[in-house]
């Protein structure tokens, strides 16, 4: 037949023409991402070419989508193909049975050797990741006087001029290296510096690309922080020792899929081509960390990464730990 | 034509508008509800509307029994086959005279075709003409323009019955007399069954071929001006209608010639108009109205039914003088023509024509009013 | 000669259907659909707003038991106490700046010769347009004591060594939220004031009393009816929204019910606790029922209060004489400060990469290219396509049933009617955020029967919820102007209750229609937090895009699509307000 | 005390309400402005109060000028020291009775003791009669009771001048006749200096001092009730003030005694009062008011000033009745006693009294109007 096997593919060769016919044939597959339509083209031009499959992609936060694929499920209606999550959908997803388990190891030579990006049920793959880093303005922060240190943001000269993410999503990721009462006791040094709370991370780079604070230690390193820097404004991000929290952004198929097999392929292509990386590095910020080579892996080298451990996602889900510690730090 | 029996209506705040009433007007008749204000007049005709939903009793247009509490019915509004005048006019002012008075043929039930349409219309208009301003906004007229045109749209779909509430309280008093000439006019002309409602007696009076005298939610006398004002049947009625001297009395003589009889009165001795059964000993009430009473200076030849007094206050009031005329302990309203007045403080004798003094009945409820004559 | 027929029909028994159709009363049946569709969009968010609160995850498919846990958790949170009191403080200082403000320039507009008095009444819309993070943006970019440049000059000027303001207070956020509700509290203000006849004012001049003394004695207490109502409504709407709270209120720290219900429902790190937020909605929807309690006792005698209308009636213009200049400068300070400055921080943002504070060097980067670009903005056209369909269905749709709502609810003598007014203001007791999600869980589950789910008709019918109270409120002051006998005249000659309506009560009634319309299709296009939840790829609104464009940190592109917005807002405005004056201008003759 | 001069104003629009207004009214004076709607008597009185600012033109109360376009002096109403009673009273409905009343006393210059204010409250509602309603809340007040209340509030401050839009023109008939007597009883008590307008003749006779009698913007006649109503000096005065039979006429003798002279009419040669200074041969006018004539059958005695005619139409008003009465080509006007009633195509002779036919100078604008008798 016309189907070529790409090199990524570890499977069988009938399982992959059985899989693209049937995927070919379904024709689209809906996608429920993270935010980015400029970087769509990019990522998803590849295999739309590829493959004939078009790509229908509705920006929706992590928190909408879950939240829609559970109201839908408890329903019975399904209008999702694939979807971007958080660690600790997974479980909840899983128990519901409406997140497809599949073979990722087995089909992809990329997931075979990188078992760490599938998750433990082998339910959903590492989409990208993010590094949390300190960002800063750098006209009004001269070069030296940039922390380099968890320690030293806490400098009593910064009072009143940090921004911190009412998520916090940042220092849940750090107590699985601090531990509980380091990251409580650092909470709270930080909140005695009367830190000002931002909803969203456009805005904590806004204020500090406008110098309404001078800095946001946790900001995430991807857009819109180097949207902003690619466009001229006098901010830049440094990652603070000891280390670097990494948020994980997951992918995963949903079970009743009404287009399981594009959906199937693509999330096998995603990772397994190669092209999603590149068309995600083109276009800024995004990355992988854990992928050998990768412009994300390279920079982080040499610093210690801790990555939102699975379980851990979903202990600190349960027990509220974002509420904890925005009690502790003063914002809530 | 219409006929309205034992009607009854209360608010929902507990005012009992209208207390049982019956009436009937005749086809072509000129019907009106006259009385003081909130005496349910406007709520008796609200319901012969449709408008107001009544408690108890029947309405009939016609053959149709329009409203029935014991038969349940209630025929709405727009099915009733009315035509109706409002106090405020209700000319809507985002339409032009003409659409306005095409309105009920355009889209109601009767709908007629567009040819026909306008010459309706221009018929209409002409009738209380304004076939000129056909095209003018409503908002550019006046007063009496508009309540021509709230007229012609009543009159247009030659309504069963016209009912219309004050129609001529809106307008200047000037305007008033002319349009009160006009509506007479037209209503003789075309013959139509109206029932009207209004405070003002002299409206009332001059309009009406039956007059209904309310107080209170009932009707208290039924007849033509006329009788109305002529032989009011008590001291509400002749109070009411227009101004009066009201004297207490006791019968003295009831012996006297044709209906005639020597009634005691606190200015004294008057030959009055008794009722029929009246007997000597009687506790009478005497209506005069004021201009029945004779105003004049020095003696008079004849001393019947002659009293003197002293002029308090004239009043000048165009085409006649009102006095309030001291005698004894009494104030009489006089009326007499305008071209002579007697200056106050002037002795006057006042003579009480005897046919135009009635004797009524005492009733319960004669309050002394203020503007009529009456104990100083 | 037909209602004779009718009846005859209707006796005889002929034509049983015939004479039942004769029977239907028109207006009856309207008033049922009306209540029906009240209460059906109403209802359901309320229903699952109190279900889900003691059912915490239901709305997810959690199974859960009946549990009071939700309000405990929210109710014995330590800083509850700090919470309301905090709202509280909030709530009133910004109504009551609002109201003071809408009723100041309602007068300034409506009685007396100030000067560019229609230009003030198109400028007053203008705030509503701009997307509510760039407004509260540009104040901090004005009044913070860092960067904040109106800060600065003044520091300059008087060489003071701090700021001398700062955003940053309860001050600061009651002041920004306050400017921003002003435009919706003037056109409640002015339509009390039309509707008082001006001779009781001038009895006060004539008295011997001046004009502010007149202002205060008389007037004021005379509109306290409409001033009520405009209070209450604005109390709940600021005591409810986090828009302006987000940008000012959360940096630092201040805790507010809202920030509770923020935090509860936008929280990336474990599931969103809608049973939280539901359980603190509670307390707005007490409030809303207990405040609009009140008010109808309050303002028990609210019709003796209303016009003497007639004859002797005419707009009277006061002359403020000199005093007209200091009303223009007061004006021009105040349309600095919720027009101006938020519009050249929109315009400034256009131009630059991203939001800074006004400077020499910033406009090095200035560039138009993303207006000319606003075009390749992914899905630009669906979205204007979809924001027209949306503003025009929602305005008209909430104006319509708010038109009807209140004839019934003024002239009904229907019982229920006060039952119908407040079904038609308690979704504005309800965050949107507890709205959106209610909806999608009943249109979810209602998929097989009524597939609107995931279509444009489920963030219509979401923001027609949260819109209907203002237009109730509109039209039910509008209504108690217009004399019964108008429409009574229209029944009396033969014209059913439902054309009567059309033809003549909306048809009169078209000035208040308008305004209300404008107002609710400038919050449809400017609010997101309903269509950011409910929306997809097909049904993609402007707010929505701004808010990705934001999120995608294209701040310029966002603030691109803001000033478009407040160019459709302006010609909106202006089209209207000549429809309004049309209609109005044939009015006033009467 | 109130001194008018030269008064100019026009609106924005370009009407111009007032073209041009002289008057004085002396300290005390009932001086009233009757005009027809639209004919600038609310915009007269407005410049007045200060509530409209005139074009041009002088006004000053007493001493001060509280108004000069020259002098480009313009002092706010609250300043003028006035009283001024409103057409729809404007009756702060948020306030008690004792409230309204006291207002002036409390929040203007001329603030007083509180137990002084009591007092004076009191006394100025004792005056309208209402010190039992002192507490009661303003909107449950009657239409009479308010206007009182407002009649008190203007009073209570004895302000130099009293101005009075139409305040009984909202008011039932029947309380309106009331209110007026009380109103010229209060009035004359208090030798307040009143500014009245009104539309309605009657109450301008009944009330007045002098009347000024306006038309588009000017004064056309000034003069004392009695000379307004019987010596009009023109059509249009004759006209508004009460019903008139006006003939075209041609002197025939001038030289009657005490001023009569022989007049050629339509209906036929006529005795008429002549104004100095008529030639034989000069065209006039000849002004007959309705009770001026006189109704009756057969042939009288007294052929002299009679005309015979057939009644076309009779109303009946009451006190009187109204006949159109036709002579030859022309329907006369003319009221007669009501107790015996004349009926319609019955023919009657007329008497017109010699001394109540005034002539007077043809003028040009002497329009033909439709209430009163004239050409078929
Ligand atoms: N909608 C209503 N609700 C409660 N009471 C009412 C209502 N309409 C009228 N009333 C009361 O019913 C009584 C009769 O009112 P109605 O309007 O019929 O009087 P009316 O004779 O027409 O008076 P007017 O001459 O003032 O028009 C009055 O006491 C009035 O206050
Ligand atoms: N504010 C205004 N703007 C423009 N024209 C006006 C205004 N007020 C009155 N007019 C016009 O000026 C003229 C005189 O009005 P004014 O109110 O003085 O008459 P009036 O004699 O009091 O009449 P009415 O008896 O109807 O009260 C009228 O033609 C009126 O339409
Ligand atoms: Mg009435
Ligand atoms: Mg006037």
């Amino acid at each position: 037949s016309a189907i070529d096997v790409p090199k990524w593919w570890i499977g069988s060769k009938g399982d992959y023409e059985k899989l693209v016919t049937a995927a070919k044939k379904e024709g689209k597959l809906v996608w429920w991402s993270h935010p980015d339509p400029e970087c769509r083209s990019l990522i998803l031009a590849p295999f739309e070419k590829r493959y004939g499959i078009q790509v229908e992609h509705t920006e929706y936060t992590t928190a909408q989508i879950v939240q829609r694929v559970l109201i839908e499920g408890a329903a019975g209606l399904y209008s999702v193909d694939v979807s971007n999550l958080s660690v600790h959908h997974i479980p909840r997803l899983e128990k519901r049975g409406l997140i497809k388990k599949l073979p990722y190891k087995q089909r992809v030579k990329t997931y075979r050797d990188i078992p760490e990006m599938i998750s433990p049920n082998s339910t959903a793959l590492i989409g990208y990741t993010s590094p949390r880093s300190l960002a800063y303005n750098t006209k009004k922060l001269p070069n030296d006087q940039v922390p380099r240190t968890y320690e030293e943001v806490l400098n009593p000269k910064f009072k009143g001029k940090i921004s911190v993410d009412t998520d916090l999503k940042e220092y849940i990721m750090l107590a699985q290296d601090w531990g509980m009462e380091k990251t409580k006791d650092y909470l709270r040094r930080l909140g005695a510096l009367k830190p000002k709370f931002h909803p969203n991370n456009t805005v904590i780079t806004q204020m500090v690309a406008a110098g309404e604070v001078l800095m946001a230690p946790g900001t995430i390193a991807r857009i819109p922080l180097y949207e902003f820097k690619r466009k001229g404004a006098p901010v830049d991000w440094r990652a603070l020792k000891p280390s670097v929290p990494l948020d994980l952004l997951l992918q995963g198929v949903m079970t009743h899929a009404p287009h399981p097999n594009a959906a199937e392929l693509f999330i096998y292509w995603m990772h397994g081509s190669g092209e999603w990386l590149a068309g995600m590095e083109k276009c800024g910020g995004y990355g992988h960390a854990m992928i050998p080579g990768s412009k994300l892996q390279k920079k982080l080298e040499g610093v210690k990464v801790v990555p939102f451990g699975w379980a851990w996602g979903v202990k600190s889900a349960k027990e509220g730990l974002g509420e904890q510690f925005r009690k502790i730090i003063g914002a809530e | 034509m219409l006929r309205v029996s034992s009607l009854v209506k209360t608010y929902d705040g507990g005012v009992q508008a209208v207390r049982g009433i019956d009436f009937e007007v005749a086809e072509g008749e000129f019907y009106t509800l006259l009385g003081p204000s909130g005496c349910g007049k406007t709520t008796t005709l609200r319901c012969v509307a449709g408008l107001e939903k009544p408690d108890q009793g029947e309405i009939s247009i016609g053959n149709d029994k329009v409203f029935s509490s014991e038969g349940n019915t209630s025929m709405p509004s727009h099915k009733r086959d009315i035509g109706m005048v409002f106090q405020s006019y209700a000319i809507w002012p985002h339409m032009t005279v003409f659409n306005n008075v095409a309105f009920p043929l355009r889209h109601s039930k009767r709908k007629v075709s567009k040819s026909n349409l306008r010459d309706r219309v221009m018929k209409a208009l002409s009738l209380v003409q304004l076939d000129a301003l056909a095209d003018r906004p409503a908002p550019f007229l006046s007063g009496g323009q508009q309540q021509r045109v709230a007229l012609a749209r009543a009159l247009i779909y030659e309504p069963r019955v016209l009912l219309l509430d004050e129609p001529l309280s809106n307008l200047d008093a000037k305007l008033r007399d002319e349009m009160r000439v006009e509506l007479k006019q037209l209503v003789n002309r075309l013959h139509i069954t109206s029932l009207y409602v209004t405070h003002d007696q002299a409206e009332a009076l001059a309009l009406s071929d039956r007059v209904a005298v309310m107080n209170q939610g009932t009707i208290i006398q039924e007849g033509r001006p006329r009788e109305i004002y002529l032989q009011p049947r008590d001291t509400f009625t002749a109070n009411f209608i227009g101004k009066t001297n009201l004297f207490e009395g006791k019968v003295v003589d009831g012996a006297q010639a044709e209906g005639m009889g020597l009634v005691e009165t606190p200015v004294g001795r008057l030959i009055c108009r008794l009722p029929n059964g009246a007997q000597k000993g009687d506790n009478v009430q005497i209506v005069i109205r004021p201009e029945g009473v004779d105003i004049f200076q020095g003696n008079p030849d004849n001393k019947i039914n002659v009293v003197e007094g002293n002029v308090i206050f004239a009043t000048f009031q165009g085409d006649s003088v009102e006095y309030q005329v001291r005698v004894g302990d009494y104030l009489c309203l006089v009326k007499s023509d305008s071209l002579h007045e007697f200056a106050k403080e002037r002795k006057v004798s006042l003579h009480f024509t005897p046919e135009r003094c009635l004797v009524i009945p005492k009733t319960k409820n004669s309050v002394i009013e203020s503007n009529q004559g009456g104990l100083l | 000669m037909t209602a004779a027929t009718d009846v005859q029909g209707l006796s005889t028994g002929n034509g049983l259907l015939a004479g039942y159709l004769e029977k239907i009363n028109v207006s009856r049946v309207v008033f049922v659909l009306v209540m029906a569709v009240l209460a059906y969009l109403m209802l359901g968010p309320l229903l699952f707003l109190l279900w889900d609160s003691f059912h915490p995850g239901w709305e997810i498919g959690d199974e859960t038991a009946f549990t009071l846990s939700s309000y405990i958790k929210a109710y014995t949170d330590k800083r509850f106490v700090e919470m309301l009191v905090n709202t509280t403080i909030f709530g009133l200082g910004a109504t009551a700046f609002s109201v003071g403000m809408g009723s100041i320039f309602a007068w300034l507009v409506e009685r007396t010769n100030m000067p560019f008095r229609n230009v003030t009444y198109a400028l007053l819309f203008a705030p509503i347009a701009i997307p509510g993070l760039v407004f509260a943006i540009s104040y901090i970019l004005l009044l913070s004591p860092d960067i904040g440049v109106l800060n600065k000059i003044l520091m300059v000027i008087f060489s003071l060594e701090e700021a001398p303001f700062t955003v940053y207070s309860m001050t600061g956020l009651i002041f920004v939220e306050g400017l921003r509700l002003t435009p919706g509290s003037f056109l409640m203000m002015a339509a009390v004031l039309k509707s008082m006849d001006p001779s009781l004012e001038e009895a006060g001049y004539t008295t011997g009393a001046g004009i502010l003394q007149t202002a205060r004695l008389i007037t004021a207490p005379l509109m306290l009816p409409g001033i009520l109502a405009a209070f209450i409504y604005y109390f709940i709407t600021v005591i409810e929204s986090f828009e302006i709270p987000a940008i000012i209120a959360l940096p630092m720290g201040l805790q507010l019910l809202t920030t509770k219900i923020f935090f509860a429902t936008h929280t990336t790190t474990q599931m969103p606790q809608y049973s939280v937020a539901a359980a603190i909605s509670v307390v707005f929807i007490l409030a809303s029922a207990g405040l609009v309690y009140l008010y109808t006792l309050s303002t028990k005698h609210s019709e003796r209060y209303t016009t003497i209308t007639g004859k002797g009636y005419r707009p009277r213009i006061i002359d403020l004489g000199k005093w007209r200049y200091a009303a223009v400068g007061f004006t021009v300070i105040f349309f600095s400060f919720s027009v101006i400055f938020p519009l050249l921080v929109l315009i400034w943002g256009s131009l630059l990469p991203y939001l800074q504070p006004p400077s020499l060097e910033a406009l090095e980067f200035a560039t138009f290219d993303s207006y000319l670009k606003v075009g390749n903005i992914p899905k630009f056209g669906l979205a204007m396509k979809n924001t027209l369909f949306v503003t025009f269905t929602v305005a008209t749709g909430t104006m319509l049933l708010s038109s009807l709502a209140a004839w019934f609810v003024v002239r009904g003598r229907i019982r229920g009617g006060r039952i119908m007014d407040l079904l038609a203001f308690l979704p504005h007791a309800i965050p949107s955020i507890v709205v959106a999600i209610g909806l999608i869980i009943f249109y979810v589950k209602m998929h097989r029967s009524l597939p609107i789910y995931g279509s444009i008709w489920i963030i219509i019918i979401g923001l027609l919820t949260k819109r209907i109270s203002y237009g109730s409120r509109i039209m039910i002051g509008a209504m108690f102007q217009l004399h019964k006998e108008l429409e009574e005249a229209s029944e009396v000659c033969g014209v059913g209750w439902l054309k009567t309506f059309f033809l003549v009560t909306l048809r009169l009634l078209i000035p208040a229609f308008v305004n209300g319309w404008l107002y609710s299709a400038l919050l449809s296009i400017a609010l997101f937090t309903i269509p950011v939840m409910l929306y997809t790829p097909k049904s993609i609104v402007f707010s929505v895009l701004i808010w990705n464009l934001w999120e995608n940190a294209k701040v310029q592109e966002a603030c691109v699509v803001g000033v478009l917005m407040v160019v459709i807002t302006f010609t909106l405005v202006f089209v209207g307000q000549y429809f309004a004056s049309r209609a109005r201008v044939q009015q006033t003759l009467t």
